[in-house]
């Protein structure tokens, strides 16, 4: 079985044989991310029943929540890819990372902004400093903040390592983000309203959920393929096969 | 099926602004990324073709 | 082993008393800020001792904040960091100590003063206590985050305003639990909780930080 | 023995040099040479540790240096193309500072010695940042007389120094290489060694093939 031998996926790692290999890949997800798309929205508008409290407004949260949750797998995906490209030096793993960085904050952002358009006919007001709100604008900061040192350093290879350990701090202070502003947000009840309480959910609330999901996923798979593709060409711009290939696909 | 018409559809039970609001910004962010990166895209090849054409010329690039 | 360290430590105080100014600023910039908010709310006691915690830990974080860029540049600009990272000592002993350093220049003097700009928000005896361990607890947590900005910042064109950036949001634990346990003195509830943890923070970040801003002076020397 | 193997090294998106090799045995000078940019400093600095090669090893006394760090710098003495020297400190206290930082702490009358001995003497007490860039320079270089590290890797150490301080310099490396010392450095002035080997290693493209 050629699928589990080391040998088959070691030559996937160097950005070479990763550029044609991840552009047969694009299309697929391009796809799947469509059909998934299709099916969501379906299922969101025209399946899932309204909700006898909020009305038609609760259907926000089939994009809210899967972009929020797109946010946080997407910080931690990129930090596992920081980790190891810290660890084994390996290029295309910095390259992956620097290319979800940012996919993950427009999600991060869209979340938010969703929340607030959600939060208006629900609570009466955009912002509420509620403990998951709160955490959700840290975690773009912490984006901002790694976007940003990856865009003041010149040099690819340091900016990618820097870039990289700035983003382990953050995945390990998470949590204790997380655990204070819940703690904090308890604290200050009067202040505060649970956001994301979803109303006892039926079954196809969840599918509908779960569906855009994936597509948010597949697309910023594709997405961060193509901005992986487009990273590898500008740093090995030197490289012989570079020119070669954009020669050819002109 | 949950409305009885296009516009009710539309509507979204008075809540269009706020559920419209939320889809179509998302969906303009996506557009915008996808966009995005097809300019890039463009403006980098030019950038390898000019590169590539210099070096062939034996330009200040081929000793690297 | 110690030699080192205290030679080190030694070096980045002399340093500081020689060139005051540095020293002076932070202090004057927390007693500022502080004093501008009443200023900015208005005089009611009431209303300045129900946000005074909260004042006075921002105005903390921003006050250490200050210095934080200073903390390897000076070292990095006349070479000696390559010195230091060439020393006989693992690195993140060298950090530690300038992190200690740091905090005994720019933090220290910040719990000091504490207690007479929290008298002026209108804070009782029992809170200015917990505020004075508090921020004894918490300021060396900031230095020591901040080490790890200061590193990977280090050399980088705006870094100033990048370094904050990238070192307040890991703040904000620290914040709440510091303006946190303040509040809570000062309602009558038991600010144990909030000192434990703070503690624990401090501990953690010890354990941790070091090593995260060797590998960061690693990288940005590389 | 210091040796160095297939050492290739990356700045940016570029490869300064490539596959570079040397070794040095007990009593050798190595002078690297190179046009601007060909990656001197980045190799010292790599010899040092500071930069990690992008391929390639270094070993020092048979074992890769990445392996024994601490122990490695404390046979090591760097001195790089800033001096070093902290302007708010005196001569002094600076070269007391650099020594004790390499766990090779000195006293008070070695101190007094070594600057008097490169022509500091009177000076030894004024902050650094009245010094002249050549007795800056001076300050840092005292420390190879006062040093007991066997290996010496020196960034242009001859910018900024007059005939005289040139000729007191050259005779301290020789004195170094006789007792078995190792040397690396660069330069871009002609120097003479009485005693020791010398060892070259261009960089980068050689002078006969053009730039």
């Amino acid at each position: 079985m050629q699928l589990f031998s080391k040998a088959f996926w070691l030559q996937f790692s160097s950005p070479k044989a990763f550029y044609p290999f991840a552009g047969k890949l694009i299309p697929w997800f391009t796809a799947l991310a469509a059909v998934f798309a299709v099916v969501g929205l379906y299922l969101s508008f025209f399946v899932a029943p309204t909700d006898y409290q909020q009305g038609e407004s609760y259907r926000i949260m089939f994009i809210h929540v899967p972009a929020a949750w797109m946010s946080m797998f997407i910080y931690l995906v990129m930090c596992i890819y920081a980790g190891l490209g810290l660890v084994l030096n390996t290029r295309l793993s910095n390259m992956m990372a620097a290319a979800l960085a940012p996919t993950g904050a427009m999600f991060t952002f869209l979340a938010l902004w969703t929340g607030a358009l959600w939060g208006k006919p629900t609570w009466g007001t955009y912002w509420v400093w509620d403990a998951r709100l709160t955490s959700e604008l840290i975690l773009l900061f912490l984006y901002f903040g790694y976007i940003a040192l990856q865009a003041a350093i010149d040099d690819p290879q340091r900016a990618a390592r820097a870039s990289g350990l700035l983003a382990i701090v953050g995945v390990i202070n998470i949590p204790i983000i997380y655990f204070s502003v819940q703690w904090w947000n308890t604290l200050h009840q009067g202040a505060s309203v649970t956001v994301t309480q979803a109303p006892t959910m039926a079954a196809t609330m969840f599918a509908a959920m779960i569906v855009m999901t994936l597509a948010f996923w597949m697309y910023t798979i594709a997405v961060a393929l193509v901005r992986v593709r487009q990273l590898i060409l500008e740093r090995e711009r030197h490289a012989a096969w570079v020119l070669e290939l954009a020669e050819a696909e002109k | 099926m949950n409305w009885g018409s296009f516009a009710d559809f539309l509507a979204m039970g008075g809540y269009a602004f706020y559920v419209w609001g939320s889809y179509g910004v998302t969906a303009l962010f996506l557009l915008i990324e996808v966009v995005l990166l097809m300019k890039r895209r463009r403006t980098l090849m030019q950038r390898l073709l000019r590169l590539a054409r210099i070096n062939r010329e034996g330009g200040y690039e081929s000793k690297t | 082993m110690m030699g080192v360290l205290r030679w080190l430590l030694w070096r980045d105080l002399t340093l500081a008393m020689r060139r005051k100014a540095e020293v002076l600023t932070a202090l004057f910039f927390f007693v500022i800020v502080v004093s501008l908010f009443p200023l900015g709310v208005g005089p009611e006691m009431d209303t300045l001792s129900e946000i005074g915690p909260g004042v006075l830990w921002v105005a903390a974080l921003l006050a250490s904040m200050l210095s934080l860029n200073r903390l390897f540049a000076d070292d990095y600009a006349d070479g000696t960091l390559e010195q230091l990272l060439l020393s006989s000592q693992p690195l993140p002993m060298v950090v530690l100590s300038k992190v200690l350093a740091h905090w005994l220049v720019s933090g220290f003097p910040l719990v000091l003063i504490s207690p007479v700009l929290g008298m002026q928000l209108g804070l009782d005896w029992e809170s200015l206590v917990i505020l004075v361990v508090t921020l004894l607890l918490g300021t060396p947590v900031l230095s020591l985050i901040g080490a790890v900005g200061a590193g990977l910042t280090l050399g980088v064109r705006g870094g100033g305003v990048l370094l904050s950036l990238l070192v307040l949001p890991l703040y904000i634990p620290v914040l709440i639990f510091g303006a946190g346990a303040v509040e809570a003195a000062r309602s009558g509830l038991g600010a144990d909780a909030h000192v434990s943890l703070l503690g624990a923070f401090l501990v953690l970040a010890l354990l941790l930080a070091p090593w995260g801003g060797a590998a960061a002076l690693r990288i940005s020397l590389d | 023995m210091l040796e160095a193997e297939g050492l290739v090294c990356e700045r940016g998106d570029r490869i300064l040099f490539a596959n570079v090799g040397f070794r040095l045995n007990a009593g050798e000078l190595l002078h690297v040479k190179g046009v601007n940019g060909s990656g001197k400093t980045s190799l010292l600095r790599m010899l040092c540790g500071l930069v990690a090669p992008a391929a390639g090893e270094i070993r020092w006394r048979g074992e890769n240096i990445r392996k024994q760090k601490e122990e490695y710098n404390r046979e090591l003495l760097y001195i790089g193309h800033q001096a070093g020297i902290k302007a708010e400190l005196t001569a002094l206290e600076n070269l007391k500072l650099s020594c004790a930082l390499n766990d090779a702490g000195i006293d008070d009358d070695q101190a007094w010695r070594a600057l008097g001995d490169i022509g500091l003497g009177g000076r030894e007490e004024l902050p650094s940042k009245v010094l002249s860039q050549g007795q800056q320079r001076r300050v840092a270089l005292a420390r190879m007389l006062v040093s007991r590290a066997p290996l010496w890797i020196l960034d242009e150490p001859f910018t900024a120094l007059d005939v005289k301080a040139v000729a007191q310099l050259e005779q301290v490396l020789g004195a170094h290489l006789q007792q078995g010392g190792y040397i690396v450095l660069t330069t871009h002035q002609n120097f003479t060694l009485s005693q020791g080997r010398l060892r070259m290693l261009h960089l980068g493209p050689s002078p006969e093939s053009g730039p």
